[in-house]
């Protein structure tokens, strides 16, 4: 399959994605479809309201705060406040693998609770009901927290959660109760909910336990959601190199952890755009710097252990992660070298999530495979340009809804990790705190990036490019591969995984192997179907 | 143990559901209105319900499952979704080119007020809406009865907005369908076919949730039910509908607005229920029930005969919609099992009343709820409070299965860790054969799996 | 464990065959014969044979099966059994009154040199056939080949005894059905309508061993193949059979006496096989393969590609009947499944070298084998030596399958411990969906079972 | 459904048996079925050939042999010699359930043996591959008994299976190899192979261990194969009351148990057809008198444990007897009053086997059931009519067929282990030693006996009696069943059991209750075939 193909100039491909729009829609969705194009300026329009009555993957703020954030923490009890169906759909539905250490340990994330509103609540307030709920709740689970999340009819009828969420912290003592405005309705994509999730750990739990916890190198992990197991990869590869995880935001973690998350000494982001909040809050209050790392990919796993090690600067430790490092990625060379000649020059479109269409790009690039298309589903600018776009990205109406905490150093405990001079010498070594340059730079030239694609785009780049593999979630899964063309779902991983680390790179490569190589789809075809595709002149005559 | 935190100690609940039998009324239009041919559902709300809905489907069918949205934002939360309604509408059938649209409501919409009648009258004012194209809508507040609900109200929207009365009878016999799989009524139409009765089947999903897969996709799928089709329901000579909590209210429109007089059957799910959807329509079509359909019934009454030692006396616990749990506890104490736990979300007095009537002679003291707190968290403290041989239910069910040790039988929505369910019937004799081969399948399973060596048979 | 003397070390053996993968000829002419209507088979030997066949059958089919037997005592085995067949002719037509007789031999009778043919014309000159009635016969020793040789055997009787040519053609296409259940031919039939070909299938057990329960019984069920229906097969345009060694000979019989072409196909058990079968018959009947069909296929396709992850590479040990496990391995290959180990107990080269071929490409090294030591006791040896995920055979795998801790599936002859094998069939595209729902349902339950709780999955 | 009956006169009844049989075969039936009058002698035709093209229950003598008696030892090999066919059908068909004290002990019942016999062993004679079977079954089991059953081509080609077993016994040492010659088509139904087995067990292994076993009371039981567990629940009953059971014929037994069993001073009797034959010679070569019992029933097995101790005569015996029966008779009365609501005034018939159809009906007079007709499979005139009769018996060509050892007292082990004064005295007590009455006594008045049944006499008795159950073999099974008249086998209980014993009544009582009130049966008919039925004249009203 590594013919060379022939495919329109880029110029007729956006063009053909756009003609079918009205000229208003045409005109907005035009800013979001952008060549990777050297020579052109990458500024793409992200973050945006959809068009409304166009398909989009994009789900809500809830599913940012409650779905993505929140959900993972496995002993902070988690009740929406709302009609049954939102809490119904988080329910399991994100695989966020949690494992406890003890039988008796706190568990609520096989449970999904909620307030099941009904049309009396909607029209005289719900707030009762929230409260009783809350009481069934702790008597029968006594959990240490409780998070209440708001879906939106719960904004509109004016039910308070945060007061319902103080007294009833004031009321049980042992446990901290506290809400999420995170109605359905705000911001424009699950980003708002991220946001709004990472103010409300920010402000209730961050920062309750100062306790200094044993270890020489203590780092988070942020941005790592656990789904398929890919933290449980990446925490056996951290104790391996002697570095402790205090805490993950959020997979597998307790909510003893992230109180204590404040007390480390670097944060690692794996998802940018879910969490740069927390680590930018941390940084500002207690001088925690954050690393953008990616583990994702052997090489991209290799070297984000490795820029860990520079940062703490020990010796040991560099030891021990090249150890590591060495003794995987002899691993995973093996297994690319089985994978690799039936995937070799394949094509890989990504069109998913805030992170993972930048984060699978490397797999692919190990796997011999070309990106020829990438978007998310609810980026910002910065996470296609860099942040180093920040201060130039407009605020709009809908962005303004979210709070923007203001954060100050915390009087006792702020304390930066590295000097200026450290930062800048470590820069000089490749590792830029604080920084993340988004994908568009690692993607190749004359490569097509969109944001919030659409069901109908998607198709018309299917049509033109027929990719050997496609990536998104599972509305898109069966559309696509009516088309013939494999889906991988890079939500759910198609309930297999882990991806992350050294061993999920394993997986992953076996996965698209097995994808783009499979017999299955040559029998698409019924040979009757084929003989009159082949030769239409001869079905008449197979008519006797 | 997954749910180590359920006990069997059982406290009354006012405020919190807990692991809910039911999701809320905008899947259920969604659903419904893939059985129009030619429609894209339309979700008036946030975007993340349309989302949802569509990943649900999707999970269970393993199929395409399009439907827009009006995208809210805070601003259409405060003003009014109107604009947005009106925009999608026009982009709708400008891009997606659709024969219908079939709008639904959110909890969100309804909250504010949208009056969605209102808005599609202006959007056809407006000329949005093409000439020989439909928008139906369905109002389907998702804090008023659950996921069936919303399946009803778009099924009797379907009929209201559509059937036409030309004062002519067409010998038409209409067949709602109540929530059913594509397979089932693949099957429903096979049965009618053997009458030969003529029948309208709708909202009809099939050949829309389990199409071929041919390398292309089709964004409307071959099947469900046509325009015309639906236009010809005023007409008929009479209704029957299949599934009192999902179809009746398709079959009460057409009576109100076209006096085309009804029956309402349940889901012809076990032999009871087959039995009194088969005399009906060969009553309403007036023809005698063939031979071979009483063979295919007598099929599965040998092999209730020949299995009997297996399933009879079985505890059983079930969970789901009422109207497949109705007819499938029907079933079963036809088959002398004993349904002693049902639970079901959805509200609705009659629902649990049905079950006790049914349950009246054989297990009297069974325990059953429904509505608010009827959760698979009170099934579980229930089934820990009196075992049970067998748990039925969607797929939920399998955290309590594998806790509890019990053989499980996914059945019901939503299936999303197996396939099989849209291919193959649960209705009619040959589905309620398909349930008995399950019940034994794992009943049998269990018999092999847990006899000491000297007792593992060969011949069962 | 049960089968604790099978250990990991394979020895050569030529004389002890251990827990076989067949058992011998008269079993198959019996089933044969049961797809004849109105026929009663006839067990010429001793009365165990018989009595052994009729329950072999009766615990496979849960249905009655009638047969008699000649009864052979000592006297009989020194002297000849030819006063104990005619007496049991003219007892058979005065009792049981059936159309048809169908005599076949056992080891016994053949041994000891009994001429069925002429014992048939002798009782035909003494007048013990009534008019209008008939006696076939097939030799059947038990000592050679194995039960589907009987099948085969009786399947040409029929075949030569019935068929007549009128010189002119009656534009039928015959089917000579290989070794299948009754529901897999009642599928066969169905495909055919579809198509809109006439054919005539032969023998046809369809309303013979899947009978409703009535409350009365019939000891000549409505089905089976008719004896005009068979005298007409000599007037076919053609034949196309359906198992190589088990409804080929048939064909040839019709070929050699009245020059009827045919095709040999094999059961169209997989994708594949029934492709093959479809063209042949569209080619046959002159009709174009029907949208549904093709939609069907697809459907089939659909799931196929969506579940693949959970099969593809999947390592499979088989055993069983040729035209059953000859076809099921195709099929599974298509799927990038790994049949690794594969014995059957019927000799022929020609079976071994047409799974060689099968496997060539993806599993070449897989270890195959059949005929005398081939059986269940090697296979299980091989699955010592090389796990596999999946086992797929009949009801005797079940004692491995325990053992080893592999998902079972019952699939061929016999299936002693589970039902449903009667009435939903393995062939066609459907029955292609049926398998695969099965493969699926036992590896993800297999996976469910065995997930620490971390990774149980609600979604797969 | 105690609602009088009305049937035809007895002997209209058997006319319409017979009126379709040609005269020969009407005239020869009408011997083997008898109406159980007191008035008239009881002699019914049995043990004699099948009518040929007559649909009978019966099988072949290799069935008995191998099937019924060899078949239930674990540590015997058995070879089947012949085709395969054989020797497939006879594996775990008969639910001989067997348990050995440790994972490490031989068993052979879940295997399958065969020389698997072509076309030229046939041609050429077969002893050759016996050998090399015999050989290779030696090398991978290592078993310490072989035995060799003959198939019907065996006999007539010539093998010599003796031989070849005489050799191999010598060549093997630590093997003992012996032979049946058990041709299928020996005698006239299962009981010639009985009889072979009977005498293949006394010449090869019984008396080659002379080992006394501990146990104050030593018994055999013979007869009982330990079908559904049977023997487990008489083993529990033994060892509850003190009882050594040395062995059983054949039910869960080991080669040495049988090579030790003429060391005991009881046998117990169940199925007198199959096994008296060993009874009587243990008896005349060492002594041992033999009892007939019934474990079938729970007052039986009362009965069968009191005269057990009656023999033995020891008071803390019969003590312990009392003891447990009294706890057990407990148990099944109330299993009794649970059960009989639903089963009394109802009818059974049974056609099955060679005691079972006798044995049985102490169930059904217990579940307040009537049985109206009877009748073996295989039994001789004795298991009808009483041992008394034996002399009298005819002695056919089939049955002269059948050896007959020659039994003398063994010269160093022959002990009577009762006086004649002592047998007397046991006698008048109610316990016969070496006696069985036989089935017809034990049935009611102007019931049938009908001996080796056929298919269509027992559709004219259903018919007829309409029985609410019926008991026979799984070839019945479905045909009776299609009637609406739910069928229990009996011979594999339908893969339920134990029905021996104390538990084993409990169990049988629960299956008929759930047989005869079974809900299921009344879906039979569909509503529009009973209104058809009920109101004829409606159906055309009913088509619109």
């Amino acid at each position: 399959m590594s013919v060379a193909r022939q495919y329109p100039a880029p110029s007729e491909v956006k063009e053909e994605l756009l003609k079918k729009y009205p000229t208003k829609v045409a005109k907005k969705r035009s800013k979001s479809i952008v060549l990777n194009d050297p020579d052109q300026p990458k500024e793409i329009q992200a973050n945006i309201r959809t068009v409304p009555g166009i398909i989009t993957q994009r789900g809500c703020c809830y599913a940012g705060c409650k779905g993505v954030v929140l959900g993972p923490t496995r002993d902070i009890l988690n009740i929406v406040h709302g009609p049954i169906g939102c809490s119904y759909y988080a329910w399991l539905t994100r695989r966020n693998q949690t494992k406890p250490e003890t039988a008796e340990e706190a568990n609520y994330v096989p449970y999904c609770f909620s307030t099941d509103m009904q049309e009396d609540h909607v029209v005289f307030g719900g707030e009762k009901k929230l409260t009783k709920a809350i009481e069934e709740a702790y008597e029968i689970f006594k959990p240490k927290a409780i998070a209440i999340h708001s879906t939106c009819p719960v904004g509109l009828i004016g039910d308070d959660v945060h007061a319902v969420a103080r007294a009833m912290t004031a009321k049980l003592e042992d446990c901290n109760v506290f809400g999420f405005s995170c109605e359905g309705y705000k911001g424009v994509s699950q980003s708002a909910g991220h946001h709004i999730a990472n103010n409300g750990l920010f402000k209730h739990v961050v920062g309750k336990d100062n306790t200094v916890r044993e270890g020489k190198f203590r780092i988070n992990l942020l941005g790592e959601y656990n789904i398929g197991g890919d933290s449980f990869e990446l925490e056996r590869l951290f104790e391996e190199c002697g570095i402790t995880l205090v805490s993950t935001y959020s997979g597998n973690s307790t909510y003893l952890d992230l109180m204590n998350s404040h007390m480390v000494d670097l944060n690692l982001v794996m998802c940018h755009r879910s969490i740069n909040y927390i680590g930018e809050m941390m940084e500002t209050k207690y001088g925690v710097p954050w690393l953008k790392v990616n583990f994702i990919g052997a090489e991209s796993t290799a070297k984000s252990l490795r820029k860990m090690a520079e940062y703490f600067g020990d010796e040991e430790l560099k030891a021990k992660v090249e150890e590591v490092c060495e003794r995987e990625l002899a691993k995973t060379t093996a297994a690319l070298a089985a994978s690799k000649p039936k995937t070799e020059g394949k094509l890989a479109m990504l069109f998913v999530g805030g992170s993972r269409a930048h984060h699978y790009q490397e797999l692919f690039k190990e796997l011999g495979m070309k990106t020829i298309a990438a978007g998310y589903e609810f980026a910002h600018r910065d996470d296609y340009e860099g942040r180093e776009i920040i201060p130039n990205i407009k605020i709009d109406a809908d962005s303004k809804n979210i709070e923007e905490l203001k954060i100050k150093p915390d009087e006792e405990l702020y304390k930066p990790r590295k000097t200026a001079e450290e930062i800048e010498a470590l820069k000089a070594k490749g590792v830029e705190l604080g920084e993340y340059k988004g994908m568009m730079p690692d993607m190749a030239e004359h490569t097509f990036v969109i944001d919030d694609i659409s069901q109908y785009e998607s198709e018309k780049l299917i049509e033109i490019y027929k990719p050997d593999v496609f990536c998104a979630g599972v509305k898109e899964k069966y559309v696509i591969q009516k088309m013939g063309i494999p889906l991988k779902q890079l939500h759910s991983y198609d309930y297999g995984g882990p991806y992350a680390g050294f061993e999920g790179a394993i997986n992953f490569y076996k996965d698209i192997e097995r994808m783009v190589s499979s017999r299955i789809w040559k029998l698409i075809d019924a040979p009757w179907e084929k003989a009159k595709k082949e030769q239409p002149e001869l079905t008449a005559t197979y008519v006797a | 143990m997954l749910l180590r935190h359920t006990t069997a100690e059982v406290k009354e609940r006012e405020g919190l559901t807990i692991n809910p039998a039911k999701t809320c009324q905008p899947i259920g239009a969604l659903y419904a209105a893939l059985g129009i041919h030619g429609c894209l559902p339309h979700s008036h709300g946030s975007q993340g319900c349309c989302a949802y809905h569509r990943s649900m489907l999707t999970r269970h069918f393993k199929e395409p499952v399009m439907a827009a949205t009006s995208s809210f934002t805070e601003g259409a939360s405060v003003f009014g979704g109107q604009a947005n309604l009106l925009q999608a509408i026009n982009n709708i059938f400008t891009i997606y080119e659709p024969d219908v649209i079939a709008v639904h409501s959110t909890c969100l919409s309804e909250t504010i007020g949208d009056d969605l009648q209102q808005i599609v009258t202006k959007a056809k004012d407006e000329g949005k809406v093409p000439e020989g194209k439909f928008v139906i809508h369905a109002s389907t507040p998702s804090f008023v009865g659950s996921h069936v609900t919303g399946y009803s109200n778009m099924v009797a929207a379907m009929a209201t907005q559509f059937a036409e009365s030309t004062g002519e009878k067409n010998g038409q016999i209409n067949i709602v369908a109540g929530w059913m799989e594509p397979s089932d009524m693949r099957e429903i139409k096979r049965l009618s076919k053997e009458l030969g009765a003529k029948i309208l089947l709708f909202p009809d999903m099939t050949d829309v949730l389990d199409t071929p897969q041919t390398g292309k996709f089709d964004m409307y799928p071959k099947g469900g039910v046509t325009v015309p089709q639906m236009k010809s329901l005023g007409d008929a000579e009479c209704s029957i509908s299949l599934g009192t909590y999902t179809a009746e209210a398709g079959a009460i429109a057409l009576d109100k607005k076209h006096k085309v007089p009804f029956e309402s059957l349940d889901i012809p799910i076990g032999i009871d229920a087959t039995d009194r959807f088969m005399m009906a329509l060969a009553k309403a079509a007036g023809v005698e029930i063939p031979e071979e359909v009483t063979r295919e019934r007598g099929r599965l009454v040998d092999m209730l005969t020949d299995m009997q030692q297996y399933f009879h006396g079985k505890k059983v616990a079930i969970y789901g919609d009422p109207d497949h749990i109705i007819p499938l506890t029907e079933f079963l104490v036809s088959l002398d099992m004993k349904p002693v736990h049902i639970v079901s979300g959805t509200p609705g007095k009659r629902i649990e009343q049905r079950l006790r009537e049914i349950l009246a002679e054989t297990v009297p003291n069974a325990n059953v709820k429904n509505g608010p707190q009827a959760d698979l968290f009170l099934l579980h403290q229930w089934i820990k409070n009196e075992p049970v041989d067998l748990l039925i239910g969607n797929s939920h069910g399998k955290f309590i299965a594998r806790d509890e040790d019990i053989p499980f039988i996914r059945f019901g929505f939503p299936i999303v860790d197996r396939v099989g369910h849209s291919y193959f019937p649960n209705v009619g004799y040959t589905g309620s054969m398909r349930i008995v081969e399950k019940i034994l399948g794992v009943l049998m399973d269990r018999q092999d799996r847990d006899a000491p060596d000297e007792k593992f048979e060969l011949v069962m």
